[in-house]
């Protein structure tokens, strides 16, 4: 259960509505089902009161969103996750948007809810009740079922980084702490499989790819102003996945061109139509990079140098430190 | 109407299989997908694929033709073979009439060989739906779950398949697994029918309508101011686009292989900012155009050219895939909205 | 069941001259490699062309349907594609596929008609196809005034076609300007849109118009302020292609796609759809 | 390519290796292994870059699709940099690039960073014969190949 | 699209002994973009670079294909070719099947197959080639020398020498440094001022130099040839031009309790003082921060004592806007704080004392005019210890210390040692040390002479605790040769601090965009063969800026600038590499990454105006390369994520079309 409830949220946009400090908000907009919330702007506390909606399935990483927000007129009010406000400060560390054209109000997060997994639980979703460490899902056929919510989180929110917000101008609730995680544990799983399982395993999950770039299109830490994928100078430019190459091709340079960018918030994994879980080739490079170079988070700090725009003189060889990075062997 | 015992549909499977190439939807850790069926594959539980069926007749990609060049010269190579006939097992009633809605295009003059090809050459064997989801609104398009179209349709209860040919091709392949099936009187069938038509009611999205919609609301809607909240967060990748069962936008482009060029079609989404994009200007330049095209295609110019059949069969893929949840039904509850206050 | 070509699928074209207009346009002729004419058109149709592996591009075809022995294109250098065509040798083979889209009304609506030609800069291109139709079947149609204007002289497109043929025909006037004053130009200068009002032609007939957009919008103006209905006024639409058949989406306008509906519209068929052209 | 034809029919597998070398230290000692006449296999291909720091992964990725079989790239001793720390930045690159393939299962056998001086012909001739065979051992390159590419 | 024209040279028998040219040159022909392709004896020769000509005539070649020796070779020979028959000299690529090909492949079949392929990665390159032009641009022939020390003043001597005028900017109210503060040098035994003064006397003299004392760089723009720089003049509230340096005010200033800083604080000085009498310029300074008139506006002492009336106490900080063609930083060094160094009683005891204080205490002009006394108590010191190595070669996890070797401390000491028994000779003295360093001409000789002849106790080992008790410090060390503990009763400590950048170089790298290691001595721009300059183009370094150095190293490298400097300032304008980074603005996303990479700081941000394609107006930050300054790694290319970022000569559609027809 989110220990912020929506009425808080509301009072808060309001009274910065009303005193001028924000002339819009950004927030999440009810749907149809209990998972069907949209990123919308709400501009009045009426149309807040009538649509805006915050819990379970209020996943969405707002950041990105505010490249384009603050290009128009007047400030924004945003609502940020503590996982949010790594890709906010990575934005404002690649100097994509203006700081004094959002207003953030941190909200605390206890993990936003699967719904591929609230799916899998029950057939026919008629809606979702959190109580706190369990979850009713109610099926329009089957009656009700009770699940532990914690199963019912993403590999993201299973393996939340931290629970503080690096970044606000105003917190609401406690902010919480940076948590050692094990969100690691899946890519030294990989690690540990011979070359051939690997490549089974990848070939596999990547084969499912659609090339749809909801994945690119989601992340924040792709905000280029064109995608060397759209670009046909760019010699890599494609559009087509049904080449096994290509969809390899696409997400290996995807991976490396957000690599000591990504703040790891799991968004291209949430979105993918396909579950294919590509949030574990983004971790392989976080998780090389804080062995090879010493721990690094994207988004902790704002200006922070990234990994691949720094070097020391003792680096790893490159032989070295893929040797390095099966440390079972 | 033919029989199965569920614990026998290997056997089924397996004699389909013996003449033909058999594709049927498999659980995957992605969802299901249709696969060929080989020994061991097992029909998914899933109400449905994660993309749609369209693949079989209009691919992601497929390879056009190849050309050699020398100096000035090129040489066109037609690489087209005619396919086999193969099965589709399972198909549900919404993707049945994408194949209609995707035949208004392919094989409208002049007809599209590649597509054309594969679609004569298939057999459907469509599957009414057991238990439908709160993202499916096929009703809306006037499309009935219990009683889908295709050379076969088959019901599946807790322990037999029912099937029933609908076409000539299809009685031909149950008389070939006729060996296998017993006749049956279709109690089961319709009774299976008549849950599902319950089960329909109880949809939270049962009562929508299309009637506000159709060919002639250019006009109307085109202009609506409600087109700026619906696309605002809009992301403008192709998820909608590509696991909707009767989008068919396509790019073609070339591949040079360094032995040769590779002319390949492609999906390609109206949703992208490249997708009308060309060295003289951009006709739609902003998400809101490019999102209202894709509604509009669906709900209004699809059908002003093809009697009013709409270009959506309410599948629910865009409800349950869209990484910011927006989709054709929240367009046409809001837009249909505005004008019920008018009447 | 492949005995019929698919669409898709185009033939070969030899590029058996190439003219160099202006700085920037260059007119291809090109036939099939035993030398024929591809394809039949009608005027004001297209065709794409292609060259593996830099793209494919549908552009108007320049020559009259008359001319039974080769096609021609006068094609501006603006993107990849024709950046390349404009690099080609007499000789070089391309790939072409049409007739595509919907011809102007040469044989029923402008039967009759005094014919007003309105074009500015490479948007003649597609108007000397119908023009040289009209003139072939000169007896048919009434008078034809054709205004045709550019940046300067050299940017005219089909200078000595237009002064030594078009201006010498019975029944057919020329009026040509161009933007600003040049050293051996004695003709008019201004922008077409004044041009045409300064002319100011009667009502009785129909006009053609194709150019950039400005010029459209302003020449349209012009020409309502001189009482044409929109009835009476066509264009020709340059949009997006990939398929050239109606089916790729690209050019989708409202319930039209340009390649197969279009490109000649005329003004009151344009304003039912909507404004994404 | 009638050539090609000729040793495919007549000899056994050879590889074919890229080898991106920058043009003050590593193109340099490929002059020098030339000068000395030190033989390595015609399966090197050698493409000249100012720096190693130029070569971009997709470079890489652009090689394999179309048909190497290992990727080499050789640069100046790190320290030695003609443009002071290009080769570091290299490093960090193709650590992680090398590591992520390796994490997709490709074998990691066929991408190598070598340093190579100017001075150093012999190093050169010698990292080329070993790392030919070490991919000739490994076989042609089927985990990273486009299919349209091949003939 | 090109027409191409490939030249296969046999180079006699070295090429066409193990590739078949002929087939080479045939096989080449075909290629996508060739007209025209032929072999030849020697295409280097003159006959060769005829048929180079010819062709390019004869068939309108815009691109040639030279499949020959080494680029390293040959290539600037057809460039020139090239441009002498018209085309651009970058339409000319070299397919290297000579060194690369015929002379490491024995077997003829795989050697000539190798040649083509070779050959067709270079068509696919030209075929994308675009004719460069190198950019010009104008060299203000001016240099700027930032810091006055020994290397400062070295530095713009030589450049004044050679006829171009030179600014010393030096923070200081003189110019002279370090060295104005020493003694006598190793190994000479010179007076430190006796070789010092007379050099900066010749600097104020010379009319082509010009020194900014007391003044600081606050902001430098511009790049090699065009810097712009903005020098702040800090108030002294004395008129420069108008003061004698009488020195009268210096000795009426009621205000006697200033810390002297030129005597390291161990006597005092006026408020309105010159910090010694060769200063240069010798001008009087009042410090703001004691001066009773500024603080308090009581007092005008100095402008009553001043005959010339040059005292001026409304003086503002002034700035001076300065163009130059080159900048030669020389900001030098200081020793490290001791205050990490408890274990030395350095805050505890005023008789533990810095070598530099050393140097202060025996120097004529200093506190105790000479004589070797206590700091404590004036009196003669008996027992002298001398501590090498404070701070210098600590391990990297030591947080106090420098991992470096100061370099100097092992001379000096061995000076000091020796001057001390050569003036005392009944003190004892004792140099604890790691190792001693004395690589260098007559250093060793100098060492030896120090323990031989003069009798220094050298004590291998470290000193582990000093502890002041009563008059006394008692010095706990280790003799590791002969493996004891040492119990010393001294009189003196002196400690050889390591010596570090002085603390305003870093601001000064950072408005220079030139690189600095971890320690803030500036980076060389290669380590061995361009030891002066620094990557940022137009940025040399001269003296202990760039590493700890001697005074015969100082100068030596202070000339090595200063000739850098005259070859940059001889010419009228610079003609850059053509093959430089440049950004497609429109596809820039502003992030910095490639800023962050660039070795050379050619890569600035600008914000700029730019229509978008909806015919809106907004303002876009971007990267804009500075052609001058970029060298051309490419750094920023791979850098860049939207790929805006490409170089001229070796883009990636180039390089990507080798390794296509290199892997067809």
């Amino acid at each position: 259960m989110q220990a912020v409830t929506r009425e808080i949220l509301i009072n808060k946009a309001a009274e910065l509505l009303g005193n001028g400090t924000v002339d819009r908000v950004f927030g999440w907009k009810k749907g149809e089902f209990s998972y069907d919330v949209t990123p919308a702007l709400f501009t009045t506390r009426e149309a807040m009161d009538a649509d805006f909606v915050f819990g379970d399935f209020c996943g969405a990483n707002f950041s990105k969103y505010l490249v384009a927000e603050t290009r128009k007129e007047g400030k924004v009010l945003v609502f940020l996750k503590p996982c949010d406000t790594y890709s906010f400060n990575q934005l404002l560390t690649e100097h994509r948007f203006d700081r004094e054209k959002v207003y953030v109000v941190g909200i605390p997060c206890s993990g936003m809810l699967d719904t591929v997994k609230i799916k899998a639980v029950a057939e026919g979703i008629a809606s979702v009740e959190d109580n706190g460490d369990r979850v009713t899902v109610h099926s329009l056929f089957d009656g009700d079922v009770t699940v532990s919510r914690n199963d019912m989180l993403p590999d993201r929110c299973k393996n939340c980084k931290s629970k503080k917000h690096v970044a606000y101008d105003e917190l609401i609730g406690e902010d919480g702490e940076v948590i050692d995680s094990g969100r690691f544990d899946e890519v030294e799983k990989l690690e540990k499989m011979t070359p051939d399982e690997r490549f089974a395993f990848w070939q596999n999950e990547l084969s499912r790819c659609i090339r749809c770039n909801a994945c690119r299109d989601v992340c924040p830490a792709c905000t280029c102003e064109k995608c060397v994928f759209d670009n046909p100078d760019s010699g890599v430019e494609n559009k087509a996945a049904a080449n096994s190459f290509e969809e390899k091709m696409f997400h290996i340079i995807r991976a490396f061109h957000v690599a000591g960018r990504c703040t790891d918030c799991g968004e291209c994994s949430r979105v993918c139509p396909q579950h294919i879980p590509l949030h574990l080739l983004n971790r392989k490079f976080i998780k090389d990079i804080n062995e090879f170079y010493g721990d690094y988070q994207a988004g902790a700090e704002v200006g922070s140098r990234a990994p691949l725009v720094n070097y020391t003189a003792d680096d790893p060889e490159p032989a070295e430190a893929v040797e390095r990075s099966h440390h079972d062997a | 109407m033919r029989k199965i015992s569920l614990d026998r549909i290997n056997d089924l499977f397996a004699a389909i299989a013996a003449e033909f190439r058999l594709y049927l939807p498999v659980d995957t850790n992605g969802g299901a997908r249709y696969e060929e069926w080989a020994e061991g594959k097992i029909l998914s539980d899933e109400l449905n694929t994660v993309r749609s069926a369209k693949d079989f007749f209009f691919p992601q990609t497929e390879n056009l033709m190849d050309f050699k060049t020398e100096g000035k010269k090129i040489e066109i190579v037609d690489t087209r073979s005619e396919t086999e006939d193969f099965v589709i097992f399972g198909v549900k009633a919404c993707d049945v009439r994408s194949f209609d809605v995707l035949d208004r295009v392919f094989l409208a003059e002049p007809q599209d060989s590649f597509y054309k090809n594969r679609r004569e050459h298939s057999l459907i064997l469509s599957m009414a739906c057991a238990k439908p989801h709160e993202t499916c609104f096929c009703t809306t398009f006037g499309i009935d779950p219990s009683a889908p179209m295709g050379d076969i349709v088959c019901y599946k209860t807790e322990d037999a398949l029912y099937m029933d040919a609908k076409t000539e091709k299809g009685a031909a392949l149950l008389k070939k697994i006729e060996s296998i099936t017993v006749e049956d009187n279709g109690e089961a069938a319709e009774k299976q029918k008549k849950v599902i038509r319950e089960r329909l009611e109880k949809l939270p999205l049962h009562n929508l309508t299309a009637d506000r919609f159709g060919g002639d609301k250019t006009a109307e809607f085109f202009k609506a101011p409600e087109w700026k909240e619906l696309s605002a967060s809009c992301l403008g990748c192709g998820t909608c686009t590509f696991v909707c069962p009767t989008c068919q936008c396509y790019d073609i482009k070339d591949f040079n292989t360094g032995h040769g060029i590779k002319r390949f079609r492609c999906w390609d989404s109206c949703m992208y900012s490249e997708f009308t994009k060309m060295s003289a200007g951009q006709p739609r330049l902003t998400q809101l155009e490019r999102f209202r095209q894709r509604f509009m295609h669906k709900l209004v110019y699809f059908p002003a050219n093809n009697d009013g059949m709409f270009a959506c069969v309410g599948c629910g893929r865009c409800l349950s895939k869209c990484p910011i949840q927006m989709n054709i039904v929240k367009v046409m509850k809001t837009l249909g909205k505005g004008e019920e206050k008018n009447v | 069941m492949f005995e019929l070509n698919d669409p898709l699928i185009p033939v070969i074209g030899e590029v058996t001259d190439i003219r160099i207009d202006t700085p920037d346009i260059k007119t291809f002729r090109v036939v099939t490699p035993d030398g024929k004419k591809a394809f039949a058109h009608r005027p004001g149709q297209c065709a794409m062309l292609s060259m593996p592996g830099v793209g494919e591009a549908m552009f108007s075809i320049t020559s009259s349907p008359t001319n039974t022995e080769y096609m021609e294109f006068s094609i501006k250098k603006c993107g990849c594609v024709t950046e390349w065509l404009h690099s080609m040798e007499v000789g070089q083979q391309i790939t072409i596929r049409g007739p595509y889209g919907k011809p102007f009304p040469v044989d029923d609506e402008f039967v009759g008609k005094n014919l007003l030609f309105i074009a500015g800069g490479v948007g003649l291109a597609p108007l000397r196809s119908v023009i040289n139709y009209c003139r072939h079947y000169r007896d048919r149609y009434g008078k034809i005034d054709i205004v045709y204007g550019s940046r300067s002289k050299d940017d005219l497109l089909d200078y000595n076609e237009i002064i030594s043929e078009w201006a010498n025909d019975a029944g057919v006037n020329v009026h040509l300007t161009i933007d600003r004053e040049q050293e051996g130009w004695d003709g008019h200068v201004g922008f077409v849109p004044n041009y045409v009002k300064e002319l100011g032609f009667d009502t009785d007939k129909i006009a053609v118009l194709c150019g950039p957009p400005i010029m459209i919008k302003f020449t349209l103006n012009g020409l309502y302020e001189l009482g044409f209905d929109k009835t009476q006024i066509y264009t020709t639409l340059e949009l997006r292609m990939k398929c050239g058949i109606g089916k790729c989406g690209r050019c989708n306008v409202g319930s039209k796609y340009v390649c197969k509906d279009g490109p000649v519209f005329r003004f009151d068929q344009l304003d039912e759809l909507p404004d994404e052209y | 390519m009638s050539m090609k034809n000729i040793e495919n029919n007549n000899e056994t597998y050879r590889p074919l290796i890229v080898a991106f070398c920058c043009n003050w230290c590593s193109y340099a000692g490929a002059d020098l292994a030339g000068n000395n006449r030190l033989a390595y296999p015609a399966d090197v291909k050698i493409i000249r870059v100012p720096c190693s720091c130029r070569v971009n992964p997709t470079f890489i990725l652009r090689a394999f699709q179309r048909g190497a079989d290992g990727v080499i790239i050789c640069g100046c001793h790190p320290g030695d940099c003609h443009y002071t720390s290009g080769n570091y930045y290299t490093r960090r690159r193709m650590s992680l690039m090398f590591s992520m393939l390796d994490y997709l299962g490709i074998e990691r056998e066929r991408t190598r960073v070598e340093w190579v001086s100017a001075a150093e012909g012999a190093k050169f001739a010698a990292t080329m014969n070993d790392f030919c065979e070490t991919v000739a051992k490994l076989g042609k390159n089927k985990r990273l190949e486009d299919l349209r590419c091949k003939q | 699209m090109q027409r191409i024209g490939v030249f296969v040279c046999h180079c006699g028998t070295n090429i066409a002994g193990t590739v078949d040219v002929a087939a080479v040159s045939e096989s080449l022909g075909k290629e996508q973009g060739v007209v025209f392709s032929t072999h030849y004896q020697y295409m280097c020769s003159q006959a060769g670079q005829d048929i180079i000509k010819n062709a390019i005539a004869e068939y309108k070649l815009t691109g040639i294909v030279v499949c020959s020796c080494s680029p390293r070779m040959h290539e600037t020979t057809f460039r020139k070719t090239a441009a002498a028959a018209g085309i651009n000299p970058y339409m000319v690529e070299i397919a290297n099947i000579r060194e690369q090909c015929s002379w490491v492949h024995k077997d003829t079949i795989s050697g000539t197959e190798k040649a083509i392929i070779l050959g067709k990665a270079a068509v696919a390159k030209v075929n994308l080639n675009a004719p460069l032009t190198p950019g010009e641009t104008p060299v203000t022939k001016r240099a700027l020398v930032i810091g006055g020390g020994i290397a400062g003043i070295q530095t713009a001597l030589d450049i004044a020498d050679a006829g171009f005028p030179v600014d010393i900017v030096e923070k200081k109210p003189t110019i002279g440094g370090k060295m104005a503060q020493l003694d006598k040098t190793f190994p000479t035994l010179d007076c430190a001022a006796c070789i010092l003064t007379p050099k900066m006397v010749d600097v104020a003299q010379n009319d082509k130099i010009r020194i900014f004392s007391y003044s600081e760089v606050t902001s430098v723009k511009g790049f090699v040839g065009n810097f712009d720089v903005t020098i702040k003049r800090k108030a002294r509230y004395v008129k420069e031009d108008v003061c004698t340096g009488c020195g009268a005010c210096t000795e009426k200033c009621p205000q006697k309790k200033v810390p002297n800083e030129f005597n390291l604080g161990m006597d005092n000085r006026r408020a309105i003082y010159i910090p010694f009498a060769q200063a240069v310029p010798k001008v009087a300074t009042i410090d703001p921060d004691y001066c009773m008139m500024l603080k308090t506006g009581k007092c005008g002492v100095c402008s009553k004592v001043c005959t010339a009336g040059a005292i001026d106490y409304k003086a503002k900080d002034e700035y001076v806007e300065e163009k130059y063609g080159a900048i030669v930083v020389a900001t030098g060094f200081n020793p490290i704080s001791m205050d990490k160094f408890d274990e030395f009683a350095y805050s505890q005891s005023k008789d533990v004392i810095t070598s530099l204080e050393f140097e202060r205490l025996t120097n004529a002009a200093g506190p105790t005019q000479g004589k070797l006394l206590r700091p404590s108590d004036g009196e003669h010191p008996h027992t002298i210890v001398f501590v090498q190595c404070v701070g210098s070669r600590c391990d990297s996890c030591s947080e106090k210390g420098k991992e470096y070797c100061s370099k100097i401390c092992c001379m000096y000491t061995a000076k000091h040692a020796m001057l001390t028994r050569d003036k005392y000779p009944d003190t004892d003295v004792y140099v604890f040390y790691i190792d001693v360093r004395t690589p260098g001409k007559n250093f060793d000789e100098f060492y030896r002479r120090a323990v031989e002849e003069y009798g220094v106790h050298y004590i291998k080992g470290m000193v582990g605790k000093v502890s002041p008790e009563g008059k006394k410090l008692m010095v706990q060390a280790s003799d590791l040769i002969a493996g004891k503990q040492l119990h010393i009763e001294a009189d003196l400590v002196v400690l050889a601090a390591a010596i570090e950048p002085d603390k305003s170089a870093r601001p000064l790298a950072t408005m220079l965009t030139a690189s600095m290691d971890t320690n803030d001595f500036f980076t060389e721009a290669h380590p061995k063969l361009r030891p002066v300059e620094s990557p940022t183009a137009g940025v040399f370094l001269s003296g202990a800026c760039q590493g700890p150095k001697d005074i015969p190293e100082t100068v030596s490298q202070a000339g090595a600038a200063a000739a850098k400097v005259i070859g940059l300032l001889c010419k009228d304008k610079l003609t850059g590499n053509p093959c430089v980074a440049h950004s497609d603005e429109m596809m820039c996303n502003g992030c910095s990454t490639c800023e962050k990479v660039c070795p050379y700081g050619a890569i600035t941000y600008v914000d700029k105006e730019f229509r978008m394609p909806d015919r809106t107006t907004r303002v876009r930050r971007v990267a804009q390369v500075n052609e001058a300054v970029c060298q051309g790694c490419g750094c920023c290319t791979v850098a860049c994520p939207s790929g805006a970022m490409d170089l001229k000569g070796f883009a990636g559609k180039q390089i990507m079309a080798e390794v296509d027809a290199i892997c067809r």
